[in-house]
């Protein structure tokens, strides 16, 4: 069970907290001009990246404030929290652990555990 | 007051309150407005509390507070507090008088008792005195608020039966152990 | 078939030491060109290889998996089986499943110990009663041997259980009789084999690093064992397939979540059904090694790290004590998590995609095991044909644009 | 024959007793179940798994593999390692595993059948005939499977502890205490976690040091535990073991309150501690590991440091004459405590070679004449249900001794379960022979052998050193030892047998009974992945999870496939460490407090008068109210249904949800958030609304009011309430943060009544005398506030039963007083309570629709003919766009619609689905095409015949077409036709009026 920072409460245990998927995915201004497969992207479509993730979440049992996340979904290692009002970092901030796109990191996760 | 139960280092005591939940931005605008009404200045800081014999003013989150009155008062006046309030468009105030019920936790093993119920950090430098927290205490939605020698705790009033059983029923096995 | 088993085999096996047993599988260098590759050596990847093989007359095959076969959610399921879903698509699907598992172990010759002792889906409120039994008569009309049982009934099948003192009482169920489990290995292994003998390259530890296309078209993939051609590409690599599918520039409505699961210390039989339950959150099944194999639900955020919160475990436990008190008597074993893709619509992807040749079987959430032998039968199909099956069009990509969604929440079981 | 240590210190003098297999036997108080078995000569205690061998006491820990029982007095609680498992007085135990006895077990067939039983026995039989497989032999190897019965009749108590901590030191022994003595006084929470119920760890198990700064290991481990008991910082935890090790340093450790004791049923027998620190010391030691020879778990086989630790930690020499068998020094300090006790081991063989066994080991077998084989090993062991003969391999000679026990030591793997369920990466070392902790993933320091580190002098700086990055005390450990003090070991995993016979077994994991033969056999088919291997063999997963066996297989199997061990790898390390009580997992939260019961403010009246409750989500709502004991249901909401319509009728509708909207921008959000337009909406008036998923579905449903356009009110369904404002606060701090709103739950601040019915009115002027309800001043769709006694109240006139009605909303702590108000008032208009179920019956005569009930997350407004709910001017709301997608604008979606049944004495069922086929087949074989289902069906007690709503592809289109309703369990469809779907009013006059 990870501890997550909530910006105006703390650190939390993740129990107090709701996942809301990819961050910085904008509702359209103007969804009556868009196509359907357009549209259809945005109600159904979030990244599902191995390794850095932006993220959303939101204090559910706690403030009910929702802020944003930068985790490693490889290791769910969280590597930063901001606001929603807040600029998105860049990418470039964090470090891939990983060395292809499903590969895994170098942490004992599944039959990886042995230092070779 | 009713009594709830008292062991060794733990006593816990429900209390009849009023409250109130404010919103706002929390802006020099919003701060003048609420002094006015309420004749206490509203505390700035997250998660601060503000307290004496008959109040406790607490921010709960940038944009929310809670003013828990616990003199007796005639409801009538606490709508009017709360009507007064809300002639301002941009602030809106919600009596939680009677939907809310009000636990206060004291004893020297309060901390331990209470950890039974909730993962909640209760440590001094994680949860320091005069501030609050909202989390989940016996599975539920609570505020908790540090006034120092003793913690109140506030759910809603549905879950009041459920509460008291939990709090009776860790009590009983902390006690028998 | 060259491997046969049989007794027959085991006691001339046994005169021997045990020491003459064949291979089950070959264990070849990748070639440099294949008629089809499939990304992915579970149960459904290798049963593709295995129809594609067998019915559709290709022999060029390569699968390609990155650890070891069923190192992903075949291995590490709760091996359910049922086909009881509600919508008429779904249905089709799961029971297309079941009737290959019927014969699942004659036809490979290995056996899948599919035991069909039923499966009970647990009504503790009114609207699960009312959603348990549209699915009933709906079931009943496709053709499928789902019927509600009422308290007395679930209680003579599973006399442990408490209907009546707990929280949410129990007020019945959608029982489908040939419901069951199976062994999970054994349908990964069993595949394996008989593809292996039609002449399929298994290729294990060797990870595709990404899929290469040209104008919206397949030309390979990149491997760690190097650059492997191929104009078709069929990709069933349950949580890792978004990844896999983005390295080929194509976008998938899938997000990778923890799925969790556990089994405690072997106990002599006590329950001989596979008891489901939504509101009371667990379901579990008494393995033939006598475990209870307990599944718990999804955790709520996307995760490659196959570990899931301990919350989700604690809620499940809780659910079983609930259910069936002596099992606090009862001792967790081992618990571990998989990761699983899963679709809005909580149905799966067995489609074509906007790349030529490139083929998605995904989606499959949380219930993809009991699915496995429909699935690969129809992503067959649909890699040779170039068109999906008429089971699984419906199961096209397309339908997240038209919105022609099969929405499966209620009967996935599991809560998301 | 066993014998006695008299200098042990953790065994009281107080004699009790307790039965295994029904036999009475006497033990101390402190024992364990395995310690006292020793004690009375006792070896067999269990039948192996698959091949019902006989087994005995093979370590004295939580890594045994055989000797595990069932608890008769304790619920028959199955499965429970002999060797933790401490004996009180008047305990009943048996053997698990065997039929009709533990001696005579029928069971035992499958050894002698065993060659068979080879690995993927299962897989490569059984597939035929059909049928067979589950009608004959699956009920056979369940039955034989399994070990333990099931439990019986329990409820536990078990309780949770939460703990937020600097620091936890895992396992209080040698380690594990210097490290506590770091922390005394300083700024750090520390917990100190020991499974046993002393500390010392290996200082008291074993006879391994013999003075630590000048104090014999007691003295020492009194004087720290002292130490630490004073200082204030630091918190011990004895009988509790840590089982799992989660992300960001979340661990869980179960304390056994009764170690010991009798259980009391009143009381917590487990606590579950849940903690949270922000580092973790890892120092729970080594677990030695066996050798596997011919016959390797015959009773009376058991590992050297169990041995001397039974001596030690329980004073009990399990056998006075017992011969040892080591690869490695460590079995030194055995042979010292056997001679100190005046016991002679039968024969000494080490493995190595005789110029690098230590001088003292020599000396010490010579000055005692001690038969002593170097060089050698165990070829094999053979007896009848315990050792009788041990056969020693010297170069080309064999030498038969007779003995009943035999110690084995193959070396010692540091306990890596902990660190690597913490996600650390481990690595083999070539100097123990082991895996050992390598990078943290974690905040986790591993200490002393748990790190790999053998050598007690460097014990010391590696403590300090490891732990300089915390601000510690410096502490000094000198430390004299009763054996080599650098460990020593030859590489031996198994030994040769002489004979290649097919009976014969070495086995690798005595829990699961996988010999070595088994391994070679599955490598020979081709799993060469160790998870293969695993999953094919069921090699180290049994209960034990391999915890003396584990390494050694994959030292076998790296050595059958020629590669370095390293890359062969280790399988996945699951938690829990050990297995771990279901009961103490899930704590207090379950049974009676499985979930929280909501209640309103109403609760006990609905109790007094005999309410049936309902759950919705967590609330308690009447279901309906039985007007005598007799009255079923069925009857109960007849009954209420047609005096509602005659008369009148109150509804406890506190649970729906209440959201309070405002600020500047409160009627622009309200127009994004619902289908309906607001901007045209009168002050003081109410409407129905319906808020949709971005998908275009049908979410949840409500009532608006509307006191200005900056403050509304808006309702939800009861167990919609916290959804909706949870997606109202997200839209608002994250879509659309310029828009100023503030919102406010108010779910819990009122009583919330639904009065209706012909009489309703009538009943409220008697109730509020001061008010005005008559249709001009009070019209349908409009609230009004008002002064009540001490508080204030607010009255809307809506009704969802079709008839007049009102809803009354009051502050919770004066709603039951205005309940009983109402009811005396309304005594006179025969008012009656009633419940959900009526309220369902009479908005579906009325076609009113419920969420979750016509709709199932696919159905959209338009399918339900409320287009006149949508915002036609409106540029955008919540799932507008969804609404023009191809599927969803479709002619021949499914769409509501009423359904009457021809024949009026037919039953229209909830879930049924309609059909063009007035009969079914018996047995369908090819899906039968329907047309949609029915969603609502109700006998209408007012129409006096069955009713039934229904989502139906076309329905719109199908009004007056004749078709057929299935029905449970005939093939006889029932006719109907297809209505409007409303049955009563349709022109909303008793609404209105």
């Amino acid at each position: 069970m990870i501890l997550i920072k909530c910006p105006y409460c703390g650190y939390r245990d993740q129990s107090e907290f709701t996942s809301g998927g990819e961050a910085h995915v904008i509702r359209p201004k103007n969804p009556q001009s868009l196509s359907d497969k357009d549209w259809g992207e945005y109600v159904f479509y979030r990244n599902n990246p191995k390794g850095i993730f932006y993220e959303r979440w939101v204090h559910s049992h706690g403030c009910k404030k929702w802020f944003n996340v930068v985790r490693n979904t490889a290791t769910d290692q969280i590597l930063k929290v901001y606001k929603v009002n807040e600029k998105r970092p860049d990418l470039s901030e964090f470090e891939n652990t990983l060395k292809s796109p499903s590969g895994e990191p170098l942490v004992g996760s599944g039959n990886f555990a042995v230092k070779k | 007051m009713t009594n709830i139960l008292s062991i060794p280092g733990v006593k816990v005591s429900q209390k009849d309150y009023h409250q109130i939940i404010i919103r706002g931005n929390g802006l020099e605008k919003f701060n003048n407005t609420i002094e006015e009404k309420t004749s206490i200045k509203p505390p700035s800081k997250n998660l601060e509390i503000k307290y004496d014999l008959n109040y406790l003013f607490a921010k709960n989150s940038f944009d929310q507070w809670s003013l828990i009155l616990m003199d007796k008062k005639e409801h009538h006046q606490i709508l009017n507090l709360v009507s007064s309030i809300n002639t301002n468009e941009n602030m809106l105030a919600s009596d939680y008088s009677y939907g809310q019920v009000y636990f206060e936790i004291e004893g020297e093993n309060k901390d331990y008792f209470i950890n039974q119920l909730t993962h909640f950090d209760l440590r001094e430098e994680k949860f320091p005195k005069s501030t609050m927290a909202q989390t989940i205490i016996a599975r539920i939605d609570c505020s908790i608020y540090n006034l120092g020698n003793k913690f109140v705790i506030t759910c809603n009033k549905s879950y009041e039966d459920y509460f008291q059983k939990r709090l009776k029923d860790s009590a009983l096995l902390s006690n028998a152990s | 078939m060259k491997k046969k088993y049989s007794i027959a085999s085991i006691l001339k096996n046994s005169l021997s030491n045990n020491e003459n047993w064949g291979k089950m599988w070959r264990n070849p260098s990748p070639k440099k060109h294949y008629d089809v590759i499939i990304v992915g050596g579970g149960g459904h990847g290798l049963g593709t290889a295995y129809y594609l093989a067998k019915h559709h007359g290709i022999k060029n095959i390569a699968v390609i998996e990155k650890g070891w076969l069923g190192s992903g959610n075949t291995g590490r399921n709760t091996t359910i089986i049922r086909s009881n879903y509600l919508w008429d698509e779904s249905a089709y699907l799961y029971d297309h499943a079941v009737k290959l598992w019927e014969n699942l172990s004659e036809d490979l010759n290995y056996n899948m110990m599919f035991s069909q002792r039923g499966v009970l889906n647990l009504a503790h409120n009114e609207h699960d009663i009312k959603e348990i039994k549209r699915r009933v008569s709906a079931n009943r009309l496709n053709g499928l041997d789902t019927m509600w049982l009422d308290k007395n009934e679930v209680k003579d099948l599973v006399p442990i259980m408490n209907t009546d003192n707990l929280r949410y009482p129990v007020l019945g169920a959608a029982y489908q009789p040939r419901g069951g489990v199976a062994r999970h290995d054994a349908v990964a292994w069993g595949y394996a084999m008989r593809a292996d003998e039609l002449g399929v390259d298994i290729i294990q530890n060797c990870e595709v690093k990404g899929i290469k296309t040209d104008n919206y078209k397949v030309e390979g993939v990149e491997t760690t064992k190097g650059f492997i051609k191929s104009s078709k590409i069929g990709v069933v690599a349950s949580g890792h397939t978004s990844v896999l599918a983005a390295t080929a520039g194509v976008r998938l409505p899938l997000q990778s979540r923890p799925l969790q699961a556990l089994v405690s210390e072997p106990i002599k039989p006590v329950i001989n059904t596979v008891v489901m339950s939504n509101a009371v959150h667990a379901y579990v099944s008494q393995s033939d090694k006598g475990e209870l194999v307990i599944g718990a639900g999804t955790d709520g955020y996307n995760s490659f790290t196959q570990r899931g919160g301990y919350d989700v475990i604690e809620e499940t436990v809780r659910a079983i004590v609930e259910l069936y008190p002596i099992f606090g008597k009862m001792k967790m074993l081992r618990q571990w998590g998989g990761i699983v893709d899963i679709c809005p619509d909580a149905s799966p992807i067995i489609s074509k995609c906007e790349v030529e040749g490139l083929y998605f079987n995904c989606g499959w959430g949380t219930g993809g095991f009991k699915a496995t032998p429909g699935s690969a039968n129809v992503f067959a199909h649909t890699i040779a044909k170039d068109e999906p099956h008429k089971i699984n069009a419906p199961f096209a990509l397309s339908r997240f644009s038209d919105g022609r969604l099969i929405d499966e929440h209620g009967a996935a079981a599991v809560a998301h | 024959m066993t014998a006695i240590n008299n200098d042990c210190q953790y065994i009281s003098k107080n004699k009790i007793s307790f039965t295994f297999d029904g036999k009475i036997y006497s033990a101390y108080d402190g024992d364990t179940v395995a310690s006292a078995l020793l004690r009375n000569n006792v070896r067999l205690v269990g039948r192996s798994f698959k091949y019902h061998r006989p087994r005995g006491i093979y370590t004295c820990g939580i890594e045994e593999p055989n000797a595990l029982v069932q608890i008769i007095s304790e619920h028959n609680e199955p499965n429970t390692r002999a060797t933790i498992k401490r004996v009180y007085d008047g305990m009943e135990i048996i053997s698990q595993n065997r039929w009709p006895s533990l001696r005579h077990d029928f069971g035992a067939i499958n050894n002698i059948l065993s060659p068979i039983f080879s690995a993927g026995f299962y897989y490569k039989t059984f597939m035929g005939p059909k049928g067979f497989w589950k009608n004959l032999y699956e009920p056979l190897i369940r039955r034989s499977a399994g070990l333990g019965k099931p439990p019986k009749n329990f409820r536990s108590k078990s309780t949770h502890q939460y703990h937020n901590t600097d620091v936890v030191i895992i396992g209080a022994g040698l380690s594990g205490l210097a490290a506590a003595k770091k922390f005394i006084n300083t700024k750090y929470k520390v917990l100190l976690i020991e499974q046993d119920c002393y500390l010392g760890g290996i200082l008291k198990n074993s006879n391994k040091v013999k003075t630590i700064n000048e104090l014999t290991p007691q003295e020492w481990i009194s004087e720290t535990e002292e130490l630490i008991l004073n200082s204030k910082n630091i918190t011990i935890l004895k009988n509790t073991l840590v089982t799992t090790y989660n992300f960001t340093n979340h661990l869980i450790a179960l304390e056994d309150k009764f170690a010991g004791k009798k259980i009391e049923l009143n009381k917590s027998e487990l606590t579950l501690h849940k903690i949270r620190t922000s580092n973790t010391i890892i120092t729970n030691g080594h677990i030695e590991r066996f050798i596997s020879f011919r016959n390797n778990d015959l009773p009376g086989v058991m590992l050297a440091s169990s041995f001397e630790k039974y001596i030690h930690r329980y004073g009990v020499v399990p056998e006075k004459e017992p011969v040892i068998f080591t690869n490695n020094s460590s079995s030194l300090s055995l042979l010292k405590k056997l001679i100190s006790l005046g016991c002679k081991p039968k024969a000494y063989i080490d493995s190595r070679k005789k110029d690098n066994i230590e001088t003292e080991i020599k000396k010490i077998l010579k000055d005692n004449d001690i038969s002593f084989f170097s060089d050698a090993e165990i070829e094999g062991c053979d007896g009848n249900k315990k050792i009788e003969t041990i056969t020693i391999r010297q170069g080309k000679s064999f030498t038969k001794l007779k003995s009943s026990m035999l110690c084995v030591s193959g070396g010692y793997n540091p306990d890596i379960h902990l660190f690597t369920q913490s996600k650390g990466l481990v690595k083999w070392d070539k100097n123990i022979l082991s895996f050992k902790p390598d990078t943290p993933f974690q905040k986790t320091i591993t200490l002393g052998s748990t790190s790999g580190n053998y050598n007690f002098k460097k014990l010391c700086d590696e403590i300090n050193e490891k732990l300089s990055i915390l601000k510690t005390k410096k502490v000094s450990l000198d430390i004299n030892l009763n054996v080599p003090n650098k460990f020593s070991i030859n590489e031996l995993w198994e030994t040769k047998k002489k004979n290649n016979s097919n009976w014969s077994k070495s086995f690798i994991d005595l829990h699961n009974d996988v010999t070595i033969k088994d391994l070679k056999q599955a490598i020979t088919e081709g799993f060469d992945r160790i998870e293969h291997l695993k999953r094919y063999t069921t090699n180290s997963m049994g209960t034990d999870q391999g915890k003396i066996s584990s390494i050694n297989s994959l030292a076998i199997v790296s050595k059958m496939l020629k590669k370095e061990i390293s890359e062969v790898g280790t399988t996945t390390y699951r938690p829990p460490y050990a297995p771990l009580s279901f009961a103490a997992i899930a704590g207090r939260s379950t049974y009676e407090f499985y979930d929280p019961e909501r209640k309103t403010s109403i609760h006990s009246w609905h109790l007094k008068n005999n309410a049936v409750f309902e759950d919705v989500g967590q609330w308690k709502r009447p279901w309906y109210f039985k007007a005598s004991e007799n009255e079923t249901m069925y009857q109960a909401v007849q009954r209420e249904s047609k005096m509602l319509r005659e008369n009148a009728g109150i509804l406890d509708g506190s649970t729906l949800g209440k959201i309070e909207i405002k600020g500047r921008d409160a009627l622009e959000f309200m127009n994004l958030m619902y289908t309906n337009a607001f901007s045209k909406m009168k002050a003081m008036t109410s409407r129905y609304a319906m808020m949709l998923g971005e998908d275009g579905m049908i979410k949840d449903d409500g009532i608006i009011c509307k006191i200005s356009d900056q403050h509304f009110i808006a309702t939800t369904t009861s167990s919609g309430a916290p959804k909706v404002l949870a997606d109202m606060e997200e839209y608002l701090q994250t879509e659309w943060p310029h828009l100023q709103v503030f919102l406010n739950s108010i779910t819990e601040q009122f009583s919330t009544f639904n009065i209706s019915g012909p009489k309703t009115r009538e009943i409220m002027m008697k109730v509020f005398p001061d008010i005005d309800f008559s249709n001009d001043a009070f019209p349908f769709m409009t609230f009004k506030n008002f002064d009540y006694k001490e508080t204030k109240i607010r009255i809307m006139r809506a009704s969802f039963t079709g008839e007049l009605g009102y809803e009354i909303y009051i502050p919770p702590k004066f709603g039951l007083k205005l309940w009983e108000e109402i009811f005396s008032c309304g005594k006179e208009y025969n008012l009656i309570p009633y419940g959900t179920e009526t309220m369902h019956l009479l908005r579906a005569e009325k076609g009113y629709i419920v969420i979750g009930q016509e709709t199932d997350g696919t159905v959209t407004p338009i399918d339900l003919n409320y287009n006149w709910m949508i915002g036609k001017n409106k540029k955008d709301f919540i799932g507008k766009r969804s609404l023009s997608r191809p599927d969803t604008s479709r002619e021949d979606r499914k769409q509501l619609v009423g359904l009457s049944p021809i024949n009026k004495k037919d039953i229209i069922e909830e879930g049924q689905h309609i059909v063009e086929l007035n009969e079914l087949p018996k047995k369908i074989t090819n899906p039968i095409k329907y047309l949609g289902h029915v969603s609502s069906g109700y006998h209408s007690p007012n129409l006096n015949h069955s009713i039934g709503l229904a989502m139906i592809k076309g329905g719109k289109n199908l009004l007056g077409q004749k078709f057929f309703v299935t029905a449970t369990g005939k093939t006889k469809n029932i006719p109907v036709e297809i209505v409007k779907p409303v049955f009563i009013d349709p022109e909303n006059k008793r609404l209105t009026s």
